[in-house]
């Protein structure tokens, strides 16, 4: 399919530089060589410069609150398991405020692919430090330099049960887009936490900087069945920060395992019959 | 009441752990299933084992609209309840015990009450040491004593335990016919209670009539966190999915429930939550979220003793204010609160049609009481229709673009057709930020403040369209009274039964009973409250939270209040007390 | 206003990131330098870079009210901006654009309007390429414009960059200063402002004031979750800890948030919280829990266009409900919202002493055009004391035992002796549970009613013995009125100007501006009501919101409404269009 | 010190055989024998059958919010870092509804100790699964069995940068003890995920299920030093169950960096001098 039917008049209204328009790309290019129809495509979002993004892009959107994307997800993706749901959202969105249903979200194992934006910044709300700020940054929150260490969104997930672990960059836009394609492809909770710098409020943490330290795990004989192998390479940050899939598992998904969505989708389940069922149903009480 | 009885109330009082709940419901059963009409309120505290537990069950010849006051039989499992208990039992009532356990100190017991102590210990020895097996002979002797056939309680026993858990089915068999025959010996007790084989009425709670409700409703997702008084429901479609397909989700959090319900709703099941007032503060930044994203959704929230965490385990009415203010903003929504166990059910058949047909997001509020007393029922309104409003026409088959669809168009009504994903030709984004018809987000780039109003009018137009299509309340009683008592939720049967005692006195009341919160009937009640010679509020809450919205709604001021906030239930001797002292 | 004018409107419009903010602000203190009254208002979006932004300051020889309407001197920093904004200029006004980037359309620009054609490339050259200096350029003829020193201008600058941004400042000294010597050769302007380089009022926003009150009341705590338009308090808290001693706390969530302010206040400190609408709705189960725990804590929530994610850069006021609605049940809290910036200092200061006497929440209630807006003040009101409630005697030395302590006893005003952790002799536990005078939950085991009631009971005295302390609402203005304006929050300047304006023309108006919500001076308002001729509220909101408070606490029902939820604020214009339309 | 003067009169109201018990009893002796004075100990609670402990310890307490006792606690500590601060609670409290405090108070590393109930299941509100319970686990809200995978706070812990992360078990008494104390007397960020029965509503993991499984990392040759070591035994779990410590680092506290709180607690700093403190802020701005 062509990238072309994901497009959509509106203009991304990110800063320009900023690293949220690679990812944009990233799944267009996913989508379309997914072969996916818009129409069966949701993604879900919820707010942030980086959670703009399904308004930029020709599918169906949900964009909602701040830190509560995960969860609506789920429940669209629980109503209709047909559909292609997919998360996009900033880092203190995931990684923040929404940190527990992100964590109880890989354990739940529905498939639904995650794609963080992580600029290691509040964006949208103009510079302030996030979960994933690194020690000692100076932000508009946190003047002496931010306390506390970053959170290891890989290495939580790795924990967590997610079965397809990524990091990306927006600096590798070829990369990014087979990553996300993969993640997409890949049936059961997927994080892809992507590097996409805040031109604007990150100054620390740039294209520039990234360049030079990342590398592909591909590359670097990692293997991605190995928990171990890939628990020890989420530590790796300072001088060497990998990139590409940490770790791929098969684990029956959640949608898989629910009884009541073992014929057909929920909202393809007729209703047009529950007086009878009432009916049977009072008879457990009397 | 004067002897002949056409009613019986009983009292198991007890421990957590005791088996209480479930000796009730059995009860409850077998009295339903001789024809009775059955009340019964179970009052607990939070701890799981010990704490001071006593459950009463009502029954009657006629409709009973409350626990009632008066014990005629106490089953009293310990010292310390007989004791705390023995002094509510009436005049020719009795008190059953076990009396290898329990032993009445002289004088506890009044000589105008019967004394039944069972030999429990002889008649439980050969099947094993469970303590609750005292429970299943006391009712094997209480269905003697009121003359009720024991194949009547032997069926509930057979039905509950199933075939499933024979052992224990066996034993509570044994132990109750032994107790049964035991109570040969005792006196009889002069009840008229007109037993019916032949009429059973389904007996449930409110919060199975809710869950109920939602079946019938074509609910097919229902997501929940645990908190009492609601976990109930859970439990109930839990136990129940398979059998109704709807897909049940414990999720992580209130918060993680109600996204989750919104995104189902935005899919396209109907989908509801429940909760209660802890739940639903957190719920309630994503409540105004379903209101902006007019995403239909129901909310049940079950109020219990409040501030904080306050009494999980008892009633109070006071988290009306909390539904009305929730979320920031204004924007569109139902806030309803429905009185009786079947009236819980009809209200989610309702909850669900308004909710779809507005697409706003229910509310639905119960309380502890509501929730969770059982209640006979003489039939559920099943002459409903399911209402999902209107969708825009899919355009089948086209490959999608984005903006095409006017989701959010602009009509008369405020409603616009709505689509869901998975629809060809309807592709759009659903946005908590102000966007347009076509569903753009207008507050980022450049805020048109032109069409930020129109689409804030599209939306609370909605709100003039719902009042029409609910009943407006109606005084129920003879239309010029001395005093008007007003209410709302579980208060509406000692109301009723308050008012129709003092009726036979002599006096005239009526009462006033008020369903929907939001969008209120102002000019309604303005009107029949105009026409009232007295009036009198019956609240569990400190505040008069009803009275308040009735001022802010309509200017009217109301002159009295009963207000209680101990987390009991009133009891109709209550009201009543209260409204001889305001028509004096 | 005649010419001479005794005032000067500036707006500078362009796009985020153009610098607007921080040049408005340069403008704003060079007024205030020149002795000037100033008030300012920034338009923006929630873009980062990009959208339609435009800031407004409005500066004159008397005290200014609000932004104002027509525009003097028009700052179009591109196109786009010049052609939406040539409009509002006045006739005799001013535009200032950099000629190499801006080519107005012939006949955009009227001909009563002078052009101010700034040749910024050769002026910014030397300097680099940053784009921003294009403004200070324009300030710099706007400071000539005025007849204003360049000193001061060059004053301001040079506070603002420090010596540590010396490149900067360097730059921007040049260029403002080739600006001003540009603007030599325009004509000069008919203004009559009457500077004075001896007075100096301090300009803040509203925040910054909200901010400066914590200061002043020996807060200790702040926490926070970044949300606007609350968000510039974090900022200057964060900026000036070292300075004042207030540890600020970047928490992960606004639940975090308030429950850390919470701990912090328990074990002793001052402590205060700051959000917006959704992030409120997150903190309000623990609002519930300070007032059951009797916590003192004080909630700023700024008010910003809703419903949900809305309008998170616009200003609205319609979070009164979700503020007294806040968290379940009934419980002791006050919610009071300031109307001025000074109104913000002091409001701050009292409610931690409202917060600690009567150990109680308190929701301060600001919006985004209060919290945001510039001003200039005549002086904070220092003459303040801190007031810190009835402690416990410690028993110092002692080892301690717990139940000693009557944390919750009885008192005739409700409010108990409290101590915290680290001081001997009045060990306790706080609890979110109903409890008993010393603090034993009484929800596990045994609800005694009795207890709950008089726990319930003493809680809620409280709030009787508070509304006394609170400063009664008052009419402005001539008593007998043909109307009276009421409003809440940050209209009270429009009002106040739009009183005067009319005033001038012969109207006999006044105004009646609520601070607090809760409690409410039911019996005041009442009467002050009762005695006017004809009302009208004013408010940013959709459902008149205060004028439902009011009739839910008097029963009084406001004639006329003037609500606006465009997001914008008022201009003093609307409110004169609209009292002519209802006194007509 | 006397354990005595850490009881009080009233008696903890657990269901007989609570694994509760053993947990007051361990907190008990290990204050007694830091010889701390019961007015310089908060404990901290949310919601639950295991967050009624303070309420039967003589100290000072808080019993706030179901799932919010870690941000309490970390309001304390900041603003009293003399006062111990201890956290009790439940597996839902903590590790569910309360998920995202608990890793952000991790990696905020201020100086509390976290003592967990975990009995993998809800027990107050009377036996729905909890975030711990077992796959497959029946319970009144999962009766089809829970389809979700555990959370595994040790691992969470491990990679939010907890410093003393450790596991007790209510069976083993004296090594609970030990633990807890060793728990308190860590600088940072303490974590004992106490496996403690519920008698009640979880018959599957019971005394004598763990009884078969547990063993004491201290007599298995385990480095606590060593990351890579600590995470591969934080994922054993069905046959064979480690005790004791998993990990423990030094990393300077929260409160040890931050600069308002140099010279002393915050509590006890004067505020009688803030009038002169704004005339002087006043100056920024004007
Ligand atoms: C409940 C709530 N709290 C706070 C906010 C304000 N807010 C909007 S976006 C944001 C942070 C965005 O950061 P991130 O998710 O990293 O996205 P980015 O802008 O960096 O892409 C915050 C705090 C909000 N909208 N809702
Ligand atoms: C916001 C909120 N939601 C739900 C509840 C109801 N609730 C009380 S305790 C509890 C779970 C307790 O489980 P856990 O923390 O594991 O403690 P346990 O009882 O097992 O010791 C829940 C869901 C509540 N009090 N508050
Ligand atoms: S502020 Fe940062 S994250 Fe936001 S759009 Fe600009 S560059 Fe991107
Ligand atoms: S229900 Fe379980 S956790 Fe609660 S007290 Fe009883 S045994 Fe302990
Ligand atoms: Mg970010
Ligand atoms: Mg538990």
């Amino acid at each position: 399919m062509e990238i072309a039917l994901y497009k959509v008049e509106a203009k991304a209204t990110w800063c320009p530089g900023c690293g949220d328009f690679a990812v944009l790309r990233a799944l267009q290019i996913a989508l379309a060589s997914l072969e996916l129809n818009p129409k069966d495509v949701v993604i879900v979002s919820g707010i942030g410069c980086s959670s703009n993004l399904p308004g930029f892009l020709n599918s169906y959107g949900f964009h909602g609150l701040h830190g509560r994307a995960v969860p609506v997800a789920s429940g669209i993706k629980l109503a209709n398991h047909d559909l292609n749901v997919i998360i996009a959202g900033g880092d203190g969105d995931g990684y923040g405020i929404g940190l527990g249903h992100f964590i109880h979200a890989m354990r739940r194992n529905l498939d639904i692919t995650y794609v963080v934006m992580n600029n290691q910044v509040y964006g949208l709300t103009t510079g302030q430090a996030a979960p994933t700020s690194e020690k000692g940054m100076l932000t508009k929150s946190t003047p002496q330099g931010v306390l506390e260490g970053p959170v290891n969104p890989i290495a939580l997930a790795l924990v967590s049960g997610a079965t397809f672990v990524a990091r990306g960059f927006s600096g590798d836009a070829d990369h990014l887009a087979k990553l996300t394609e993969d993640g997409i492809k890949h049936k059961g909770f997927s994080l892809i936490d992507i590097m996409s710098p805040c031109v604007t409020y990150n100054r620390q943490n740039t294209y520039q900087w990234f360049r030079e330290r990342v590398y592909r795990l591909e590359e670097d004989n990692h293997d991605v069945l190995n928990m171990d192998q890939a628990l020890k390479r989420s530590r790796e940050w300072e001088d060497r920060i990998p990139l590409g899939i940490f770790y791929k598992d098969t684990k029956p998904t959640y949608e898989s395992g629910e009884q009541v969505l073992k014929d057909m989708p929920l909202v393809h389940q007729p209703i047009d019959r529950t007086v009878e069922l009432v009916k049977e149903l009072i008879q457990d009480f009397t | 009441m004067p002897l002949p009885k056409s009613e019986v109330v009983v009292r198991t009082a007890g421990a957590a752990g005791d088996g209480i709940a479930a000796t009730g419901e059995t009860f409850a059963k077998v009295c339903s299933r001789s024809g009775l009409h059955v009340f019964a309120y179970n009052s607990y505290q939070s701890v799981i084992r010990g704490g001071f537990v006593w459950l009463q069950v009502r029954a009657g010849r006629t409709k009973v609209q409350s626990h009632g006051a008066g014990t005629d039989f106490l089953i009293a499992l310990n010292s310390r309840e007989l004791e705390r208990h023995a002094n509510d039992v009436v005049k020719g009532g009795g008190i059953l015990y076990n009396k290898d356990k329990v032993k009445p100190k002289p004088g506890l017991i009044r000589d105008d009450i019967t004394q039944y102590a069972l030999p429990v210990l002889d008649i439980t020895a050969k099947h094993g040491k469970n303590p609750i097996l005292q429970n299943t002979v006391a009712l094997g002797a209480l269905v003697k004593i009121l003359k009720i056939d024991f194949s009547v309680l032997s069926g509930v026993l057979s039905d509950t335990f199933g075939s499933r858990k024979k052992a224990a089915l066996e034993a509570n068999l044994a132990v109750s016919q032994a107790g049964y025959e035991y109570a040969e010996t005792f006196e009889t007790v002069d009840f008229a209670l007109d037993l019916d084989y032949n009429t059973r009425r389904p007996v449930m709670t409110g919060n199975q009539a809710l869950a109920l409700g939602a079946v019938a409703a074509g609910c097919k997702f229902y997501a929940a966190y645990p908190m009492t008084p609601a976990s109930s429901i859970l439990h109930w479609l839990a136990a129940t999915s398979t059998r109704t397909g709807i897909l049940v989700k414990q999720a992580e959090d209130e918060i993680a429930v109600l996204n989750m319900a919104i995104g189902a709703a935005f899919a396209g099941v109907r989908s509801m939550v429940g909760t209660s007032g802890g739940g639903f503060s957190l719920m309630s930044e994503a409540i105004g979220l379903a209101g902006q994203t007019e995403t239909p959704v129901v909310i049940i929230s079950s109020q219990r003793g409040g501030p904080s965490t306050g009494l999980p385990t008892k009633t109070e009415q006071a988290d009306l204010f909390q539904a009305l203010g929730a979320s920031q903003g204004d924007y569109p929504k139902i806030v309803l609160a429905p009185s009786t166990v079947d009236d819980c059910f009809s209200s989610i058949v309702e909850a669900f049609n308004l909710a779809e047909k507005f697409q706003v997001p229910v509310i639905v509020l119960s309380d502890l009481y509501l929730s969770e007393h059982m209640e006979s029922l003489d039939g559920i309104d099943l002459d409903f229709s399911i209402e999902r409003g209107e969708f825009a026409k899919p355009d089948v088959g086209s490959i999608d673009s984005k903006n095409g669809f006017k989701r959010y168009a602009f009509t008369e009504s405020g409603v616009s057709p709505r689509s869901f994903p998975g629809r060809a030709g309807t592709v759009f984004q659903a946005s908590s930020d102000e966007h347009d018809d076509a569903a753009n987000i207008i507050s980022d780039v450049f805020t048109d403040e032109e069409m930020r109003t129109r689409m804030f009018q599209k939306r609370m137009r909605k709100m003039e369209r719902i009042l029409p299509e609910l009943a407006p309340p109606r005084l129920e009683g003879k239309n010029a009274a001395d005093l008007t008592l007003i209410g709302w939720g579980s208060t509406y049967g000692m109301i009723r039964e308050a008012v129709s005692t003092l009726g036979e006195e002599g006096m005239t009341l009526n009462h006033l009973h008020i369903k929907y919160m939001l969008p209120f009937h102002a000019k309604q009640v303005k009107e029949i409250l105009e026409s009232c010679r007295n009036t009198l509020t019956v609240e569990s809450n400190y505040t008069g939270q009803l009275s308040r919205l009735i001022r802010m709604e309509t200017g009217f001021d109301i002159k009295h209040q009963l207000l209680k906030y101990d987390g009991e239930p009133f009891y109709p001797g209550q009201i009543i007390t209260k409204v001889r002292e305001v028509n004096n």
